[in-house]
């Protein structure tokens, strides 16, 4: 029947709309579901993945030696030349020239994360930092230098 | 149909296809003049029904370009590949959005980056590349992007 | 333009719909006519985001091209990380281990989950509905979440390399998708309530954009798409890859051919994506997550194409090989692209509001299409 | 006590005691004017941080909690920011409707305040066709938007004033229908006497279905006329950009915010005048000691506290449904609300003839 069909039709609207309006009063009524994290202000408890792949660093030890041995295997892994390796000859005790590197410029700016030099690298010199926070006003400041002035190789590190 | 009746009931419909070996599916090379009366008859012969273009593409082999299309029939699940081979300086073949609509948008984007003139085509027109682009085409061998920044 | 489009008349009214704009999800730009608020043609005018992935992967080696894909379709971008590590695994001919095909499953799935999720919230946000949008990020982050943990990024991840994967899975991987799993199920009927079922939601996608399953396969469209007009499409049953042929899973069909239908699928498909992750996750099996490869990686001369399914649909990728290091052409295959020039067919005669339910349903992901 | 009407009471008494007549009426009609400017500025910031909020927590947010206690300064912030912005006038506008028309979009709201009755007897003119008043001058309000709209020069601007334009006049009829039904009941159309009729109860409980079915038509009618979501039509943003308001910038873009605004509040005000009662405070029957704690409570809090209990409900369904396409906007108004609003009236005036109504 015509009016059946048309009150039913009106009912089944009114429904559905009240069962959505449902479920929003609830969320309005209960704050314990709310999940914005107020970022800046949680930056203490804030803890990052451990494998966050946020920017290359090369990590140095107490007596600032590293553990890369300009080997470029880095620079030949990056898809897009964000690591260059300038690499100097060394004098070793002996009196034999060493290939040691010089500079591991680094470009952030140019950087994807895409984790290939750290897989790529053989004496595992680099790794994945966990930082995020990247912005700077001066774009020449994205391109580091990832060893410390004056660092030498590790022993033992061929 | 397996690889095999494949071969076979394309030979039928066009002998002067020849087959290139290797590779999962029936491989077709043909002339362009003979393609669009071979692909309507693929389209339409029941026995084959590809009415599914999932790929149109086209490679540059330095002396020549090849059309590369890739075909595929929701009915009887077989796949081929059929290769037209052009000419680089005049690359004309015929257009294929008649019989899959599909071409359409997918021979105007090998028209701007390849320079393939599709004769007939409905609407020949840049579609991704800047209105008022003039000058090479950019997936040719040929094109070095002024700013390649793999290559700084 | 005027000129250009030919069809205009005396009286219409030709709007850009983009590259800037809110429905748009991107820079898509649709140059619409329109007669009054009836859409009488729709020229999509791409390119904005066009970063010519295909020419770049040329002069990347087999090891590198792979990150690039990411940014085509970002939502899956698991996905075409996948299809690339499969393409040149074939011309390798290598064996993956099976933990790392079990791995990959899984980010797969997970990657189509989040994917929908996120177009779930943007298409009821299209629509008007702008709250159902943080519902749906409430369980899409707790996917990036185990994404960054386990592959150390939310999006972008490259974790799929020729051979397996990247990493190992982090050790908490398994306790975490199983309390994804748990909160999916005790929210996934809010779906239903504040937008499924909703009168005003239904009214506005049945009947809208109506797509006949012979236009669907004609325009080449894939995914939820053409499964949405009732045509079996799904590249994980009809071709199945890795271990999908082992694993229990329906393909979602609906015959509605409209909006709605096309709605449902996706929506459905998230259940089925779900009930995959629950048959894998107890059982990973132990092993290694990458099979030994060469440092560097040569592809046999020769031509290799493969097909996976995107949450958008079939994407494949043709690589040809002159067997040096670099790929010599490679053409991506992209769902979108196929699925955007079904648009104007869909649109013409009806509403402007309706386009944006219909672009909803198309789920176009721009990066996609313009690659 | 002290009420509102009290101190208007005062207010008077000692300007006509220190001025002469003439210009102790001139002082009150400028108190008055300031009074409602004031209050525009109020109720802007107040809604707009109530919007906010509501829309946060509905959204599992916490909404603007930064700029004073509790994120409260926050619009009184943006207030600031909205009034040192550029007021940009594009080139291809007719300059002079296009600055006209936030302006036309203001005055009809203030207008209509001057109806409403805020407590007891507090009331800027009580005028003997109160109702009809509103819903005329109400009716205004497009004409501001089809102004935008077309001095716009942009084709998203133009669509959205002529979806506004189709919208409001077609829904204008079923709020003026379900208005009726209560003046059927009242038989007067002064506010003070439709108020003073529901002394002993308001026309919600004791006008039985009708008046139910009256107020959820009436509440539907008043969202769709103050182009809120789910009918915000003329702004839908994801098809329109901004629709109406979409070249307007600055404070000539939080006239017509404020304008929404301010239009919320004045038909939740005679929605809840009409069916919550005005200001009377709830009773029930013969709970003596109920009804005297009830009393207690001043007039002004009753009113504005209906009110803003009818704004959150309009505030609830934006957040809460998506967007009605323009046609099934307009298929809603005349095959569904129209008719049911006429029946009702039908029902209304045969429940008013047989005095079945409390």
């Amino acid at each position: 029947m015509f009016l059946k069909d048309y009150i039913k039709e009106v009912y089944g609207a009114v429904k559905s709309l009240v069962v959505g309006m449902r479920r929003t009063g609830y969320y309005f009524t209960h704050h314990k579901e709310i999940i914005t994290e107020q970022y800046p202000d949680n930056r203490a408890t804030l803890k990052l993945a451990d494998r966050f792949k946020g920017e290359v660093v090369m990590p140095h030890d107490e007596n600032n030696e590293h553990r890369c041995t300009g080997c470029t295997a880095c620079e030949l892994a990056c898809p897009n030349g964000t690591i260059k390796v300038v690499t100097k000859f060394d004098i070793t005790p002996e009196g034999k020239k060493k290939k040691a590197i010089d500079k591991l410029v680094y470009h952030l700016e140019l950087c994807t994360m895409c984790n290939l030099c750290v897989t790529a690298c053989p004496s595992d010199a680099i790794k994945m930092a966990q930082t995020f926070e990247h912005s700077v006003y001066d774009r020449s400041k994205l391109t580091k230098i990832l060893n410390n002035p004056g660092s030498k190789i590790m022993e033992g590190v061929e | 149909m397996q690889n095999e009746e494949l071969k076979a009931t394309i030979t039928e419909l066009l002998p002067a296809a020849t087959f290139e070996e290797g590779g999962e599916w029936v491989n077709v090379q043909v002339e362009a003049a003979d393609w669009l009366a071979l692909a309507q008859a693929l389209r339409n012969n029941p026995a084959l029904n590809f009415d599914y273009l999932f790929c149109l593409t086209c490679v540059d082999w330095k002396t020549h370009l090849t059309m590369v299309y890739h075909l595929s029939s929701t009915q009887y699940r077989h796949n081929m590949v059929v290769k037209v081979k052009l000419d680089r300086n005049k690359p004309e073949v015929e257009t294929l959005s008649a019989i899959w609509r599909t071409a359409e948008f997918h021979e105007r984007e090998v028209y701007e980056m390849f320079g393939v003139n599709f004769l007939n085509h409905p609407d020949l027109r840049l579609l991704i590349l800047p209105d008022g682009w003039e000058g090479r085409n950019p997936l040719r061998k040929d094109f070095e992007d002024p700013i390649n920044m793999i290559k700084l | 333009m005027v000129e250009e489009l030919g069809k205009t008349m005396e009286g219409d009214l030709i709007i850009n719909v983009g590259p800037q704009h809110p429905a748009t999800h991107g820079v898509l730009h649709l140059v619409i006519t329109l007669n009054g608020e009836t859409i009488k043609n729709v020229e999509p005018h791409l390119g904005y985001i066009h970063r010519s992935i295909e020419k770049m992967s040329e002069s990347l080696t087999y090891r590198q091209f792979i990150y690039v894909t990411s940014r085509m379709d970002y939502l899956s971008a698991h996905i075409n990380n996948h299809a690339c590590a499969l393409c040149v695994e074939k011309g390798l001919q290598v064996e993956v281990p099976a933990r790392a095909q079990v791995i990959r499953v899984l980010m797969d799935e997970l990657t189509r989950i989040a994917s929908h999720e996120l177009w779930w919230g943007a298409m009821a946000m299209d629509l008007g509905a702008l709250t159902p949008f943080f519902y749906a990020f409430r369980e899409r982050e707790t996917i990036n979440e185990i994404m960054e943990e386990t592959c150390g990024a939310r999006l972008t991840m490259n974790y799929m390399v020729p051979g397996g994967v990247l990493q190992d899975l982090h050790p908490d991987f398994q306790r975490k998708v199983k309390e994804f799993i748990q909160l999916y199920k005790r929210k996934i009927h809010e779906y239903d309530e504040l937008v499924t079922g909703n009168i005003i939601f239904q009214n506005r996608m049945k009947g809208v954009g109506y797509l006949s399953p012979e236009d669907a396969i004609s325009y080449g469209c894939s995914g939820p798409v053409t499964r949405g007009s009732g045509v079996r499409s799904d590249v994980r049953k009809i071709y199945p890859y890795e271990i999908y042929d082992k694993l229990e899973f329906d393909e979602v069909l609906e015959t509605g051919c409209d909006s709605f239908a096309r709605y449902l699928v996706r929506v459905r498909e998230m259940e089925q994506s779900v009930r995959i992750i629950e048959q894998l996750i107890d059982n990973i099996p132990e092993g290694d997550y990458q099979a030994k490869t060469k440092a560097v990686l040569k592809l046999p001369k020769g031509e290799f194409y493969q097909r996976v399914e995107t949450a958008r649909g079939e994407l494949g990728v043709y690589i040809v090989s002159e067997g040096g290091t670099t790929p010599y052409r490679i053409k991506y295959r992209s769902p979108g692209f196929s699925n955007l020039s079904v648009l104007n067919k869909i649109a013409t005669g009806s509403k402007l509001g309706d386009l944006v339910a219909m672009m909803g349903t198309l789920d176009l992901v721009i990066p996609d299409i313009d690659r | 006590m002290w009420s509102l009407s009290q101190i208007a009471g005062s207010i008077h008494e000692w300007l006509s005691t220190t001025f002469n007549p003439t210009i102790a009426l001139i002082l009150e009609m400028v108190i008055a004017g300031v009074a409602i400017i004031g209050l525009f500025a109020v109720l802007g910031l107040v809604l707009v941080i109530m919007e906010r909020k509501v829309a946060a927590w509905i959204q599992i947010r916490l909404g603007p909690n930064r700029v004073g206690p509790k994120g409260l300064l926050q619009s009184a912030a943006d207030t600031v920011k909205l009034l040192v912005k550029e007021g940009m006038t594009p080139d291809g506008a007719d300059k002079f409707l296009f600055n006209l028309a936030p302006f036309v979009a203001m005055i009809v709201a203030m207008l209509l305040m001057a109806p409403i009755a805020f407590a007891k007897d507090f009331q800027l003119w009580d005028l003997n066709i109160g109702v009809l008043y509103v819903s005329s001058v109400s009716s205004i309000m497009v004409i501001s938007i089809l102004m935008a709209g077309w001095s716009s020069n942009n084709k998203y601007s133009l669509m959205g004033a002529m979806r506004s334009g189709a919208q409001i006049v077609s829904y204008e009829l079923s709020a003026g229908l379900a208005i009726l039904s209560i003046v059927v009941l009242t038989g007067s159309l002064q506010i003070s006497e439709i108020v003073q009729s529901q002394a002993n109860g308001w026309w919600l409980f004791k006008g039985h279905i009708p008046a139910i079915i009256a107020f959820v038509i009436f509440m539907i009618a008043v969202t769709a006329e103050t182009n809120r979501a789910p009918f915000d039509l003329a702004e839908a943003e994801s098809e329109l950009t901004a629709g109406f308001h979409t070249e307007y910038s600055g404070m000539k873009f939080a006239l017509f915010f404020l304008s929404e605004y301010v239009n919320v509040f004045i038909v939740c005000a005679i929605g809840a005048t009409l069916f919550l009662g005005g200001w009377m405070p709830f009773h029930i029957g013969n709970w003596e000691a109920f009804n005297h704690i009830m009393d207690y409570i001043p007039s002004s809090i009753w009113f504005f506290g209906k009110t803003f209990f009818l704004i959150f409900l309009i505030m609830w369904f934006r957040w809460t449904f998506p967007r009605l396409r323009i046609d099934q906007l307009l298929n809603l108004e005349w095959k569904y609300l129209l008719p049911i609003s006429m029946v009702n009236l039908l029902l209304m005036t045969a429940l008013a003839i047989l005095g079945w109504h409390f």
